[in-house]
């Protein structure tokens, strides 16, 4: 019996990240408390590294190996890129909190290059089985890492709900996908797109019946009313660090397995799924934006308000034309950049015995340090869409996409609630520029973390105003 | 040129950069420095660009700078447009602006937010220019917004007062209501000609004009009508036109130099100046003239009699303000876009004048600012007083000064108007007239003659709290940091009037103003035109006049006699709140003798109109609605993991419901 | 009815059966008991067809490994049974409905005559289906397997993390350091000045 | 004859049962883990059957997988199911409403 070996060239990337996550887990092992900071360099040069081998192996055109399971295109080496890029900024800003509490261990960083990994495999899946398996890779990290502060009564609670609840919406993603394989009869995206373009037309109810549960499985992952009710308790009980790993870098994968599924997978049923994320989005943009307005936690505002940022890709992608993908890849990446720089604040006010996770942490922060003030104001303008920063220019590409299908009511239902929504940003910039401060003084943080927040916000400029960049590499990843 | 221009938008924004990132390196006198070095760059330069285009003759000047994206063939792009009109505007931003930034200096002398305040005006200033300078719709959205924002922050400057964070959060709503319109105004032209370029989308104008659009079932309305309207709407909320004017009075809260520059002056009148530019679009809809006519005479007449009833200086000034921003509005609407600019540009100097002089009042009165506790003030003052009188007879457009040219065009234009409203518009701005002197000069009256009242409040404050600081030494002239702006300020007040010939009826805006041939009332009057003596002949005898002077007399009789009648009754009471019982009963003689159901309208207005309607149901309402709203839905997040999976198999089976069966 | 259908139907009752009694017994330690029946009988039913390899895992694994640990944690924390079960009936009709009317939805689109499908005739290759299988996860699904052993290792460090403590106040021996003991850690020699009578 | 259906009708009233258990349970999250399992086991029910009806092995495989990880997640949920009983003395689930709003 003989069998080829499948070219393993277009996974070096992801064997490379799982060699040196092997390596981190066995080397900590031999590090004292005071010498943690090697693990912490090894991450982010296995982050560095992997950026590097990404664009080397890359070429541009498609490749599938490992037996149609994974597939290396430049959609998916577009999206690895911003995921190392992002994965590293939090690293770097969780740096200093999880030190000041005693959280500084290797587990975080063997947990969270494992859960990179998972998002890689998201990235590249090209069967509902790999699909599967780096969803269940990335989620476990997540549920471990929730948890991770073990002391606090909260992150127990919190990786409780997430995981039960997350656990109930895999399985409703698996029997989607069961019924899937069994109608198709292979567990393939590619063969699955080939047997719905030759049925299309006469889609049986089983089939419309799988399609309902493989979206609501993603719905889950993505956070979008109904399926929304874990993410405010997750991220308020979470630890920052980790609150800000799940809000930035898996949403660029969960992008990725709605293209590969519904986009690629699914595209013949496009009029089916088209109906359900409006239906999703409209509930995301109403629930997420109202609620946020009554928010006193900023781990809670900014999560009620990722609710209603999913909303507006799942805009983008319910639109299902090239500019649509486009755009919705844009907010994604836009979203988890916004969201980076958001958390990253919240670590950077806390110290030691005090979470700066109240919106009264951040009244008169203009006093107090005016550069980190004026960050943050960029980034909730980003968020509230206000221009010229790049968070307008994302919502404006995403809303021009559902015109061009004719959603015009959709997206004017859009534009109504994201001026609710700006309430709610303006809020804190309110707070931090007219309120007085307490008397607390603001921790030092080190170089690294200033710079990386500088620039994080100066980005929301820079890209509002140059979003050419940007833009062609999302229509480059999306293709023609 | 092409550098020039950039220069000219560039130096004002390098100086607020520099002032606001590196105000604690450069200190105060460095944040000034720098910033008022750019901003007299730019008025140099602008000057230069004035003499280039409109004495040279230049060609119109329209390039892009950058190009930003393209999306769909859809170009967004920075570019400049330079006309005779762009020229005009470009001088008054720029020479205000500079006015008040010298200014700033004395104003804020003791303010710890020196440095930022200079950098968000000179931030305010690039913005303008922007907006003013645009040739596309995308760069005009921009400045329109980016002014909005820096307004914002400066109506918000003293936020250690809860009424100036409730005065910008009010500014702030009260203009998204009117972006909303502005933005689906662009939307809907953007729609039909493809562009956000202001030539490519003039030249289809007609072609808008004749297609329809159904807003609501059986009704369909002319698209260029649509468009107008809503970009007009934007206009109403950032220039304060009737209902959404409620947010300028309050914006009074904060520093005076910037009710003086963006309050009066610039930013306000970016409405105006935006339908004069939209001129090949609005005179294709006789609809949305007749519109923006009678929203206009709405609000001259009725903010100015609102402004008879205040007596914080400001606030006078403001409602003023408004009520000139109606005349404007007006010319508008009767296709006189030349008169709006003309009046646009006096009342930019002469109202500049008027709040800076109102500023060097205050400093005066150590920062107290009802004019019922002033009084007297000619003679501690009298470089103040006598430009304060230059403005007055300015805004009441009395013959030589600069507002009476700008405003006696815009009525006679009005009367000459044929659009739907014009009469009753007509009636409105005359009346308008009488309402403006009156008010303009109680408080001239109230400020600088009669008796020192000042004085008597300081015994009054003396006991109880603490806030009579100050109070003891004899009010004295500003330094001249404050009254040379003035001084300059005053000058182009007067003179600017006497170009009412080459800009009203000389075909100053030939090429650039677009006007019907069955619209062009601004024509019919040309032809009457013979020279300055006399048009200002014509104005002596014509009703305008002579309202203005009923209205300064009868505030002359009110205000002036008064105090005579109330130094009497001081001599017989001898007691201070008597006098200021006296002063009370003395607006209900007033009230009662000229023009009690007017003024009582007035304050009905405000209170029932403004405060209630407009504050109350309109703009809290909604605020209070959604938050309400916000706490009921945040119920449905109880903690409850099973809730939580109840909510998740509820959705699937709603799904499945909906899309599979 | 056939002999396979009856067994199918037996197997399905025993089944469903446990699954329901689960949901509803009291004590947990029951609870975890019925899974493992329903276990067995699904690997009965996987055996039925023609799956035997994961039929013999279900129960090797399952049972033999998953359960036990369910088991095992249950007794260690050492709950108050009699309170779990409060107010369990006050939401039963609501909750009963909903999964009712969730069984039938399903049942209405699976129990259709898209799949009354007639089974397969039995395999007749002369490859086993553990061989089969063995075959597809070490060439074709090679990287998915290798992807199932991460997420073990990640299991474990997970696992090891969250739970695993190290109280400060134990007394532990550390053989390596009384080995490198030398002896001027335990003794000093001191000098004394001879006392003087 | 044992159609595909009876499986599938299997597969869907044990799908809805560990639904049911997920939300009815209100008391012992112990039982939450275990519904967990019972929903995987309803899933690859389906599989299996799906795959021997049609002949095709790719879904024992895709079951081989599913239990590897099922197993994983039960260890992970016990872990932090011991350490919230660690934290909060006791595994209530109407005790988990620390954070709501």
């Amino acid at each position: 019996m003989s069998f080829p070996i499948p070219d393993l060239v277009p996974a070096i990337p992801e064997m490379f990240v799982l060699a040196m996550a092997c390596t981190i887990l066995v080397v900590d092992l031999f590090l004292k408390d005071d010498r943690r900071d090697v693990t912490y360099g090894l991450t982010q040069f296995t982050l560095f590294g992997a950026l590097v081998l990404t664009w080397i192996v890359h070429v541009p055109e498609a490749r599938v190996t490992f037996s149609g399971s994974f597939i290396a295109d430049p959609l998916s080496d577009t999206l690895k890129s911003f995921i190392y890029v992002i994965a590293a900024g939090v690293f770097l800003y969780s740096r200093p909190y999880l030190k000041e509490r005693g959280l500084f261990k290797g587990e975080y960083y063997v947990l969270g290059l494992f859960a990179v990994l998972g998002m890689l495999v998201m990235v590249s899946a090209y069967s509902f089985v790999t699909l599967y398996l780096g969803l269940e890779l990335l989620s476990l990290c997540l549920y471990a890492l929730v948890a991770f502060d073990r002391d606090s009564g909260r992150a127990s609670e919190a990786a409780m709900k997430y995981f039960i609840l997350g656990a109930l919406a895999s399985g409703m993603l698996l029997y989607g996908m069961s019924f899937l394989y069994g109608l198709s009869g292979s567990l393939e995206i590619p063969v699955v797109a080939e047997y719905l373009i030759a049925n299309a037309g006469q889609f049986s109810v089983p089939l419309t019946f799988a399609l309902v549960f493989v979206v609501v499985g993603l719905a889950f992952k993505l956070g979008a009313v109904p399926f929304h009710m874990w993410v405010p308790d997750v991220y308020h009980g979470a630890p920052t660090p980790v609150t800000l790993l799940i809000g930035s870098a898996p949403k660029i994968a969960g992008f990725a397995i709605i293209m590969r599924l519904l986009a690629d997978g699914l595209g013949a049923m496009h009029a089916d799924w088209q109906g359900m994320l409006v239906l999703l989005a409209v509930l995301s943009l109403a629930v997420g934006n109202l609620i946020a307005i009554a928010q006193t936690n900023i781990k809670r505002m900014l999560a009620y308000s990722t609710i209603s940022h999913v909303g507006f890709l799942l805009l983008g992608i319910l639109a299902g034309t090239q500019e649509g993908y486009a755009a919705a890849l844009f907010y994604t990446v836009t979203y988890a950049i916004m969201a980076m720089g958001g958390f990253g604040m919240i670590i950077l006010l806390s110290r030691q015995g005090f979470e700066a996770e109240n919106l009264d942490d951040f009244k008169g922060l203009n006093e107090r340090n005016p550069w980190l003030a004026f960050m943050m104001l960029l980034l909730m303008f980003s968020m509230a869409g206000v221009p010229p920063t790049v968070g307008f220019y994302a919502k404006l590409m995403v809303l021009q996409a559902v015109v061009q299908i004719g959603m015009t009511w959709l997206a004017v239902y859009a534009v109504i609630f994201s001026i609710v929504g700006a309430f709610y940003y303006l809020r804190v910039v309110k707070l931090m520029y007219f309120d007085k401060p307490a008397d607390e003084p603001l921790p030092v943080r080190g170089l690294d973390v200033t710079v990386v927040m500088s620039v994080n916000g100066l980005l929301m400029v820079v890209l509002g105003i140059f979003p050419g960049i940007l833009m062609s590499i999302a229509a480059l990843a999306v293709g023609p | 040129m092409h550098n020039v221009y950039l220069a000219i938008v560039l130096a004002p924004l390098i100086g607020a950069i520099a002032a606001g990132l590196f105000g604690r390196q450069i200190g105060r006198i460095g944040a000034h420095t720098v910033t008022i070095l750019g901003v007299a760059l730019s008025c140099l330069l602008s000057l230069v660009v004035f003499q280039h285009h409109v004495i040279g003759e230049a060609e119109v000047y329209n390039a892009m700078v950058y190009t930003w994206m393209v999306s769909d063939g859809i170009r967004f792009e920075i570019g400049f447009l330079i006309d005779n009109l762009t020229a005009l505007m470009m001088l008054v931003v720029t020479f205000v602006s500079l006015m008040v930034h010298v200014y700033t200096i004395g104003y804020m002398h003791d303010d710890p937010g020196y440095q930022r305040f200079f950098s968000y005006i000179s931030l305010f200033t690039f913005s303008m220019l922007m907006l003013v300078m645009s040739n596309n719709f995308m760069q005009l959205f921009f400045g329109w917004e980016a002014v909005g924002v820096v307004s914002y922050l400066l109506i918000g400057f003293w936020f250690k007062r809860p009424t100036a964070i409730y005065a910008n959060m009010k500014a702030f709503l009260v203009n998204r209501v009117g972006d909303f319109g502005f933005v689906l105004g662009i939307g809907a032209i953007l729609l039909h000609t493809g562009s956000l370029d202001y030539w490519e989308v003039f030249g289809q104008a007609e072609g808008m004009a004749r297609e329809t659009i159904g807003i609501l079932p059986g009704a369909e309305w002319s698209l260029l009508t649509v468009a107008c309207i809503l970009l007009f709407v934007g206009a109403m909320g950032k220039s304060a036109q009737v209902p959404l004017h409620v947010w300028l009075p309050d914006s009074m809260e904060g520093p005076t130099p910037i009710s003086a520059l963006i309050h009066a002056a610039t930013m306000v009148t970016a409405g105006i100046f935006m339908v004069a530019r939209m001129s090949p679009l609005f005179e294709y809809s006789e609809a949305a003239l007749s519109f923006v006519l009678i929203i206009g005479a709405l609000t001259a007449f009725f903010m100015g009699l609102v402004g008879i009833v205040q007596n914080d200086i400001k606030r006078v000034v403001a409602y003023s303000t408004l009520s000139q921003l109606g005349y404007m509005t007006v010319a508008l609407g009767a296709s006189a876009y030349a008169a709006g600019i003309f009046h646009l540009m006096t009342h930019a100097f002469f109202k500049a004048l008027l709040f800076l002089a109102a500023g060097s009042v205050i400093i005066a009165m150590h920062h107290e600012q009802d004019i019922r506790r002033m009084g007297g003030l000619r003679k501690y003052m009298p470089i103040t007083y006598g430009v304060s009188l230059v403005g007055s007879l300015a805004l009441i457009g009395f013959p030589g000064f600069s507002g009476f040219f700008s405003k006696d065009g815009i009525i006679e234009a009005v009367h000459a108007s044929q659009i739907p409203g014009a009469g009753f518009a007509y009636l409105l701005v005359l009346l308008g007239v009488f309402v403006t002197a009156f008010y303009s000069f109680r408080m001239f009256f109230l400020v600088f003659h009669g008796e020192e009242r000042f004085r008597h409040v300081q015994h009054d404050d003396a006991h109880g709290h603490d806030a009579h600081h100050g109070h003891g030494h004899e009010p004295h002239e500003s330094p001249w940091v404050v009254t040379l702006p003035l001084i300059l300020l005053a000058i182009p007040s007067v003179l600017a009037g006497y170009w009412v010939g080459p800009i009203l009826f000389g075909g100053f805006f030939d090429g650039v103003i677009f006007v019907l041939p069955e619209h062009d009332v601004l024509g019919k009057l040309g032809a009457d035109y013979h020279g300055i003596g006399g048009y200002i002949a014509h104005g002596l005898m014509a009703p305008p006049f002579w309202l203005a002077m009923a209205g300064l007399g009868a505030a002359w009789y009110i205000y002036m006699k008064n105090p005579a009648i109330a130094a009497r009754a001081h001599e017989r009471f001898g007691k201070l709140y008597e006098l200021l019982d006296h002063k009370y009963w003395f607006d209900e003689i007033y009230a009662a003798v000229f023009a009690r159901g007017s003024v009582k309208l007035g304050s009905t207005l405000w209170r029932f109109g403004d405060a209630l309607f407009i504050d109350d149901i309109l703009v809290n309402g909604t605020a209070k609605t959604v938050g309400r709203l916000a706490q009921w839905a945040r119920h449905s997040q109880t903690g409850y993991l099973y809730h939580y999976a109840f909510a998740m198999i509820i959705g699937l089976l709603v799904l499945i419901t909906a899309f599979v069966f | 009815m056939s002999f396979q259908l009856a067994m199918f139907y037996i197997f399905s009752a025993i089944l469903v059966g446990a699954a329901a009694a689960m949901i509803t017994v009291r004590n947990p330690v029951h609870a975890a008991l019925c899974l493992v029946l329903a276990f067995f009988t699904s690997a009965a039913l996987w055996i039925m067809m023609e799956a035997e390899f994961l039929g013999i895992v279900l129960v090797l694994v399952y049972v033999g490994a998953v359960m036990v640990l369910f088991l095992f944690v249950v007794m260690m924390l050492d709950v108050n049974i009699a309170r779990l079960r409060e107010g369990f009936i006050r939401f039963l009709p609501v909750g009963a409905l909903v999964a009712a009317a969730m069984a039938v939805v399903m049942i209405m689109v699976v129990g259709a005559r898209h799949f009354r499908i007639e089974p397969p005739a039995p395999a007749a290759t002369d490859v086993g289906n553990t061989e089969m299988l063995g075959r597809l996860i070490y060439t074709e699904y090679v990287y998915p397997f290798e992807l199932a052993a991460v997420i073990l290792l990640v299991a474990i460090v997970a696992a090891i993390t969250l739970t695993l403590r190290r109280r400060p106040g134990t007394r532990h021996i550390d053989p390596a350091e009384q080995v490198k003991v030398k002896r001027e850690d335990r003794i000093r020699i001191v000098k004394m000045e001879a006392e003087k009578k | 004859m044992i159609t595909l259906s009876h499986y599938l009708v299997l597969g869907a009233i044990l799908f809805s049962l560990s639904v049911a258990g997920v939300f009815l349970n209100r008391k012992n999250a112990i039982v939450l883990l275990m519904c967990v399992e019972l929903m995987l086991l309803a899933v690859n029910m389906n599989f299996i059957a799906f795959s021997h009806y049609s002949g095709d092995p790719a879904g024992q495989v895709f079951v081989f997988f599913i239990l590897t990880v099922a197993a994983a997640e039960a260890a992970i949920g016990l872990a932090i199911l011991v350490l919230l009983f660690r934290n909060r003395r006791t595994i209530n689930v109407q005790d988990l409403d620390e954070m709501k709003g």
